[in-house]
């Protein structure tokens, strides 16, 4: 009889997670270097794309761990220009979504890419609350996350003068409803652990 | 004509001139852009970052309730929102398991028929073939198309023609009498979802850009993506200090541009609101030539 | 489930999927016993009533596979058999004849892997139907039914 | 009453550790009209083809069921046994037991009483089996070229010196194919022409060749051995019997600036011309739709009034001429995709950017810029030039999956003549792998990184774009680490994916040959059967089956040439009479079939009364023609045609034994 | 009609067709058939709307065969049945004479087919709806619903065939049901047998039934044959485009094949 791999007693690499997940298959690739020629912050990258997949491929356990506490999963911008020239259509920003999401539920978050959770951490808090982008209690709350008091200053005031800052909160009207969906899909992502 | 309207955060925010203009053009065609009645944030690169559940769940209300409304179609200015609300479109509509799961989650019935369109589709479609017979005043300026990540990528999705080198906004300005320019960075990132958490980056992709623009000797860069507009316009004081540079370019959405065409009143385009100031002879037509404009634009950064 | 056991008649062109299916084996892909392979030169001599005379012989369902378009051995006669195979679809449907225990596949001769795929997804969406009796019994409805087992032969 | 014997074999361990055959050959004996049932360990071995001659001869057995292998693997070797044991060879027939059987299923009692299940559907069978005799048809002892690049030429001259004729038939004004457009050719940086040329001129001196440039396929007919082939002979305009090749009229045609074909759009030409000064034959075409006299309704006519001889026939008409030909060779060769289609490699729009059949054009002495390394754009010499594999190919993306396998041979050595004619230039080439699996090929791309110094940088661009007169190529060398590769260079050439001929597709549906998913066409066996096609009496060569060097072309071509000359050494071809007949008693005639039939084999045959009137027409089967698909079998509806070895009777036999109640039960 | 009768007494009084194949009256009053030789027997002749028969079955009738030059009147059914079996190569050039009455009762006689080909396109015939809507019925039910209401229909099948000798285009001088080697269609008249026989006619008559639902109007059982021959009909049109007897040239659905058929069912 054929058996089947059964995720739940088999302990999964990080690879076949991804393709079970998102369908992408992280095998596809041959290591061409496009998607990091192309990738806007290579530079400030610390595992280039296309070796991130590479480590993948081999199911290392160490390497695997460098690719989840890597800075690349969070500084990549979702800009699309890798997967758009992949040459074997690997969704290389699908795979990063996966990874950043993997890497703060095994709380492995690059100390580097802190400001970058954090300024995530709050919009989506701004958002739950709110139910809209509010620029002033972003970056507060962004601010008060990282202690980045002064960052922003310089461009503030003009925009108050431009009338480009909203002090007053966009609150729509059924807020309740989106907090209701934050804490359905926390009890979701609670459920399947 | 009606047809349904997700402004997004930014444009009742940092973006509100494009939300101006947009409207301010769309009357002179008569078409009346009504917005979603409680719509919420698309979640952006926050919630696609974070979780991908989310990331679907918050464009989906929007849909839900535009759908309510009964739109075919909403323009979707912003091109984050577009990108996340047409993701959102088309991933429900291929696959109905993920649909139920996210009706779940949202706890509203629908079946994902009103589609997300651009401001370019919008413009191409809706304003474009009667734009000749409304122009009031000719542009007389060589003008640097910037289309960025999100209107042209990932083109499996999106379906544009020639996303590497798009010509949209080109075709469409062009019949403002507008010149556009053939150059290097039309598509390439400003840094956008960093444009907080790491400056440093947004500067320097920014910086690239623009400087690219001003060596192909355009007068302005035109954009669609308020992410870009605010990194490119906002951002200049601080790039200008990273690249050691003073550089002068404004950037204009396209439908301030064509606003001016139409000859719309520059406040009511929101031109005033601009970072990088925007001379009012820049729009004037005689005996200036491309090159003595960009000399002539004040700027103060 | 049941230990229902489904017959399956696969009606199969020489070239392109009887090849396939002796490349499946070659490459000793394993899949589900219950099929039986008639060889025909090409889908475009299948004739339709021996799909009626297998359900009627007792098949709970058919495979008809052959080269995929543009490959027939013979240019063109997995054409005429795709047109074939529309009509009498249709026709089945309409009549009321189960027409989901009919396969249709192309299955090229490269195409081992595919063909016991194709072999285990038959089978285990008949079992999931059940078996199929109600057209071998219409010999046993109307003014001159027979009994069970006695069919014309020919010898 | 039918006396069949069944023989069940173990195959070693193939079947009989998965079937019981023992078992099987026992349940055997009990099916009606079995006569005779053994199980042996080897039935294809020589005690075992014994076996079954004895048992013939003994139990007096009217035919003969081998339960084995695929009987596309040993039907032929059974039948065979069967005729020596005086058994017509079509009384025969295989149960598939390997295959379709023991190697698909576990060990299992289902899996025995499959395998009893087919080999009593096959007794049904051959119990309807007739004898049949094999049909002997003549051979034409002519071959038809398709195609005059390197493989056509080699093949043709090949045919020739073995004493048989040959057609060829190129589409071009020349024959010479992409060969003559190459400079240097890898590894022994000889002058292609060089080489070319005399083999050219051979082909066109031949006694046994007959040589129609500017013509092509029309259709074929028929089956090996006797094919027709109708070809179409474009008008050239000019009476080559009477012209002198002198040249005069494409100096002085006034039309000149038509992108040049030979010189891969460098270059341009008249309207009237010769492709290159080498040509076979060396006299001009007209290019009527560039032409102003056929454009603008007879103006001009400059050519007709200076030529010398009177050549210039303005009223010539395409012609179509029908030849008898024994054996195709289809040697059509490729074609290699634009600059056009890669996005990220500007669309095509930039002038600088070219492909590396443009290279070749620019590096050959008998080009554009008559050997000197020149980019299109301005004229200026690179200094700085990239070149760039895999452009299109292993691209599941955008261009090909498959490798077009010369791509890394050819761009190293375009690296290599570039740096012979540029010493202070920088040349470097960014690749995936390099292939260079061939006699002396890894030796010759070693000397251009060694010796000439290439830079060879591991990685895809992800970008080109213009900038200030450069092309910026943006990539990373991901040996080091992913550092970032940016260069400025002055001129890029795609090494771009070759594929098959735009109208491969339309030749393959007019040979009825296959072909694959690239649409270049398909061999019979990918091993074993390489030259040849699923049709009979057509042969490929060269790189209409895939892209492939001149060496491999040249082989391929003898190849195919040796195929058709044994073919050629037979006077008569028998074949199997697996093949559709009418029943003229029954056929009223409404010759539905006769537009089924892809070989047109169906003929009207008139039934005459005693006085020579026509009662009625009904359809006949030409048994030359006919090749046993057996689709009018099935379109018949009075049944009146029926086809030997899957008559009806037989299928029927087939599927009525499957199943039946009286199914078998397992002890 | 006086002047159809003219036109059919001076075909026969000139010798241009030695029968002429129209309807008479018969003694209950019901419209049948006639055969008229003889100039002074086509009195009889009788035509109007009651004359629904179609004649073109009675072409290949031996009895009508042995004259060497037939006259017919065709109503639209029997000129759609006489242009597919010309098609079909059936009917041999100058043997015919074909006569129609149009619907300003003019009489119209036909020099050859190609006549006829534009004849007919002018005259379309009007979809049937209501049978169109039985069908579209019988769709929406569940397949097993389907399936009792034909067993039901067909079990009552007692094979008289007269479906088939009425049909136009059942002309095989030796029809499969006839076979008996092997026995495609089993003999006795179980619903075995009866579904056999008529998917086999109607896998035959697929794109050449010209839908005059003679089969229907005859079965003494009252099987609604109808709804087959609207079905395959209407499918053929659908599927392919293709429509019986409108063409000189053999068209028939299934001798033809484009290579972007659909086959969204195959795998």
């Amino acid at each position: 009889m054929h058996t089947e791999l059964n995720a739940e007693t088999l302990n999964l690499n990080l690879k076949h997670k991804i393709k079970k997940d998102t369908g992408e298959d992280i095998m596809l690739c041959y290591q061409c270097g496009k998607c990091t020629a192309g990738c806007p912050l290579n530079d400030e990258m610390d595992i280039s794309p296309n070796q991130l997949l590479r480590m993948l491929q081999t199911e290392i356990p160490d390497l695997e761990e460098k690719v989840l506490k890597s800075s690349t999963i969070w500084l990549c911008l979702s800009c699309e220009t890798c997967f758009s020239r992949c040459p074997k259509e690997v969704d290389l920003p699908k795979i990063m979504d996966y990874l950043r999401s993997e890497s703060m539920r095994q709380n492995s978050v690059n100390k580097k890419a802190s400001d970058i959770v954090a300024f995530h951490r709050s919009f989506l808090s701004t958002v739950k609350s709110v139910g809209r982008l509010y620029e002033i209690g972003l970056i507060a709350g962004y601010k008060a996350r990282t202690f980045h008091l002064l960052q922003d200053v310089n461009v503030a005031p003009t925009m108050l003068l431009n009338g480009k800052l909203k002090i007053k909160p966009p609150l729509i009207k059924n807020r309740s409803e989106i907090a209701k969906i934050f804490d359905r899909i926390k009890e979701l992502e609670e459920k399947e652990k | 004509m009606k047809i349904g309207f997700y402004p997004g955060c930014s444009l009742e925010g940092t973006a509100r001139e494009y939300n101006e203009s947009l409207k301010e053009i769309s009357k002179v065609f008569k078409i009346e852009l009504e917005e979603i009645i409680d719509w919420n944030c698309c979640g952006a690169t926050a919630a696609h970052s974070l979780n991908k559940d989310l990331a679907l769940a918050l464009p989906a209300r929007s849909l839900a309730l535009a759908e309510k409304q009964g739109f075919n179609e909403i323009v979707v200015p912003c091109a984050a929102c577009y990108s996340r609300l047409f993701t959102a479109y088309s991933e429900l509509n291929s696959e109905p398991e993920k649909l139920e799961k996210i009706k779940e989650i949202i706890q509203i019935d629908f079946k994902v028929t009103s589609k997300p369109i651009n401001v370019l589709e919008f413009i191409n479609k809706y304003i474009k073939p009667d734009l000749k017979d409304k122009i009031k005043n000719k542009i007389n300026l060589n003008i640097a198309c910037y289309y960025g990540c999100l209107l042209v990528r990932p083109p499996k999705l999106l379906a544009v023609e020639r996303y590497e080198d798009p010509m949209i906004m080109e075709e469409i300005i062009k019949i403002t009498g507008a010149k556009p320019l053939d150059w290097a960075f039309k598509t390439e990132c400003c840094g956008a979802g960093l444009s907080v958490s790491k400056t440093d980056v947004v500067n320097k992709l920014s910086g690239k850009i623009i400087d690219d623009a001003i060596n192909r000797k355009a007068d302005i860069i035109i954009v669609a993506c308020p992410m870009c507009q605010s990194n490119l316009d906002m951002r200049r004081k601080s790039i200008n200090t990273y690249l050691n540079k003073k550089l002068d370019i404004p950037v204009l959405f396209i439908t301030q541009l064509i606003g001016k065409a139409l000859g719309l009143d520059s406040n009511k385009l929101g031109l005033q609101r601009h970072f990088v100031k925007v001379s009012p002879e820049l729009f004037m037509q005689k005996g200036i030539s491309s090159d003595s404009v960009s000399n002539k634009i004040g700027v103060e950064v | 489930m049941s230990d229902f056991e489904p017959k399956i008649i696969a009606f199969v062109c020489n070239w392109c999927t009887y090849a396939g299916a002796d490349l499946a084996g070659t490459s000793r892909i394993k899949y589900a016993h219950n099929i039986r392979i008639v060889r025909f030169p090409c889908t475009g001599r299948i004739d339709f009533m021996l799909l009626l005379k297998a359900f009627q012989s007792g098949a709970d369902g058919i495979i008809v596979s052959g080269c995929h378009p543009a490959d027939c051995h013979y240019t063109a006669g997995n054409y005429h058999a795709r047109r074939r195979w529309i009509v009498f679809q249709n026709l089945l449907n309409f009549l009321g004849i189960d027409t989901r225990r009919i396969t249709f596949s192309w299955v090229s001769a490269a195409e081992g892997a595919k063909w016991g795929h194709l072999v285990n997804e038959v089978v285990d969406n008949i079992k999931k139907i059940g078996p199929y009796t109600e057209y071998a019994k219409l010999g046993k409805i109307g003014i001159g039914s027979i009994s069970e087992g006695n069919y014309a032969r020919i010898e | 009453m039918s006396r069949i014997g069944v023989f069940v074999c173990h195959c070693g361990e193939n079947i009989g550790a998965t079937v019981d055959c023992a078992e099987v050959a026992k349940m055997a004996k009990d099916f009606p009209g079995v006569a005779f049932s053994i199980d042996y360990k080897y039935m294809c071995s020589d005690p075992g083809q014994t076996l079954i001659k004895e048992a013939i001869k003994e139990h007096n057995l009217t035919g003969v069921v081998v339960a084995a292998c695929s009987p596309r693997m040993h039907e032929p070797t059974f039948r065979k046994v069967a005729a020596e044991a005086g058994l017509n060879p079509y009384l025969c027939e295989m149960a598939n037991l390997r295959e379709h059987c023991s190697w698909v299923h576990y060990k299992d009692k289902s899996t025995t009483l499959k395998a009893a299940e087919l080999v009593r559907m096959l007794v049904e069978k051959v119990k309807l089996n007739t004898p049949l005799y094999p049909i002997k048809v003549p051979v034409t002892k002519t071959a038809l070229v398709i195609g005059g690049g390197i493989a056509g030429i080699q093949t043709a001259l090949d045919i020739a010196n073995s004493g048989h004729k040959v057609i060829m038939v190129e589409k071009s004004p020349s024959i010479g194919g992409h060969m003559s457009q190459l400079s240097e050719t890898f590894p022994t940086l000889d002058c292609s022409q060089c080489i070319l040329t005399p083999r050219m001129v051979e082909v066109a001196q031949h006694p046994n060749i007959t040589l129609y440039t500017y013509a092509e396929l029309e259709s074929l007919d028929g089956f090996i051995g006797n094919f027709k082939a109708t070809i179409k002979l474009k008008a050239k305009s000019v009476d080559h019997s009477v012209c002198n090749g002198c040249g005069e009229c494409s100096a002085k045609c006034p039309i000149k600036k038509i992108p040049d074909e030979f010189n891969a759009g460098l270059g341009t030409r008249p309207a009237i011309y010769v492709p290159f000064p080498q040509a076979v034959p060396n006299k001009p075409v007209i290019d009527r739709d560039n032409c102003t006299y056929f454009r603008k309704n007879g103006k001009c006519g400059l050519c007709e009034k200076i030529c010398p001889t009177k050549a210039i026939d303005f009223s010539q008409k395409d012609e179509f001429i029908t030849v008898d030909v024994g054996a195709v060779v289809v040697t059509t060769g490729f074609d290699i995709k634009g600059t056009d289609f890669f996005p990220e490699y500007g669309y095509g729009k930039y002038k600088d950017i070219i492909t590396g059949l443009q290279f070749e054009r620019l590096a050959s002495a008998s080009g554009p810029t008559l050997g000197e390394i020149r980019r299109p754009s301005d004229g200026k010499i690179p200094q700085n030039i990239v070149f760039i594999s895999c452009a299109g190919s292993r691209d599941p993306a955008k261009g090909i999956d498959y490798c077009s396998k010369i791509c890394c041979m050819y761009l190293a050595k375009h690296a290599m003549l570039y740096k012979h004619k540029v010493h202070s230039g920088k040349a470097s080439v960014f690749y995936m792998d390099i292939r260079a699996g061939g006699k002396t090929y890894e030796e010759f791309v070693r000397r251009a990184i060694e010796e000439d110094e290439v830079n060879y940088v591991r990685g895809r661009v992800s970008r080109i774009y213009e900038k200030d007169g450069k092309l910026i190529v943006k990539g990373v060398d991901t040996l080091l680490n992913s550092y970032p590769v940016e260069i400025e260079a002055d001129m890029v050439v795609l090494g771009t994916a070759g594929i098959a001929n735009p109208e491969s597709e339309s030749l393959a549906q007019k040979l009825h040959i296959s072909y694959d998913q690239y649409h270049f066409f398909a061999e019979a066996h990918p091993k074993l059967r390489p030259v040849e096609t699923n049709t009979a009496g057509i042969m490929l060569a060269g790189a209409c089956q895939f892209p492939k060097d001149i060496p491999d072309s040249v082989s391929q071509a003898s190849g195919a040439a040796s195929k058709v000359s044994a073919l050629f050494s037979q006077n008569e071809l028998t074949r199997d009479p697996l093949i559709a007949f009418v029943n003229k008693n029954t056929c009223v005639g409404c010759f539905m079939c006769q537009s089924v039939c892809p070989y047109l084999a169906i003929e009207k045959e008139k039934i005459k009364a005693k006085d020579g009137s026509v009662i009625r027409e009904v359809a006949k089967i030409n048994p030359g023609l006919c090749q046993g698909c057996g689709t009018c079998v099935a379109l018949c509806r009075s049944k009146s045609i029926d086809i030997n070895g899957y008559s009806h009777k037989q299928v029927y036999a087939e599927v009525m034994s499957l199943f039946n109640e009286r199914s078998l039960e397992y002890v | 009609m006086q002047e159809l009768n003219n036109k059919i007494a001076e075909l026969l009084t000139n010798n241009l067709v030695s029968i002429f194949i129209s309807y008479k009256k018969g003694l209950n009053g019901k419209i049948k058939p006639a055969f008229f030789t003889k100039p002074n027997e086509v009195y009889e002749n009788y035509f109007g709307d009651e004359a629904q028969q179609n004649l073109a079955v009675y072409v290949h009738k031996p009895e009508v065969k042995k004259y060497s030059k037939v006259g017919i009147l065709a109503n639209i059914f029997a000129l759609k049945a006489l242009l597919q079996l010309y098609a079909e190569n059936q009917i041999k050039d100058n043997y015919l004479t074909i006569v129609t009455v149009n619907q300003d009762n003019k009489v119209i006689v036909f020099a050859d087919f190609n006549e006829i080909e534009s004849y007919i396109a002018q005259h379309q015939i009007e979809k049937n709806t209501n049978k169109q809507k039985e069908i579209n019925e019988l769709l929406s039910l569940s397949r097993e619903k389907r399936w009792e209401f034909w067993v039901e229909q067909l079990s009552s099948c007692i094979k008289c065939y007269a479906c088939r000798a009425i049909c136009p285009m059942c002309y095989c001088s030796k029809c499969t049901v006839e076979l008996n080697q092997p026995q495609w269609i089993s003999v006795p008249a179980h619903s075995l047998g009866n579904f056999e026989w008529h998917i086999m006619r109607m896998m035959h008559l697929a794109c050449r039934c010209i839908n005059c639902q003679e089969c229907s109007r005859v079965c003494p059982m009252n099987i609604p044959l109808h709804l087959l021959t609207t079905k395959i009909n209407s499918d053929m049109e659908e599927e392919f485009g293709q429509i019986a007897g409108m063409k000189t040239t053999l068209d028939f659905a299934l001798n033809t094949f484009k290579v972007d058929d659909y086959e969204n069912f195959i795998r």
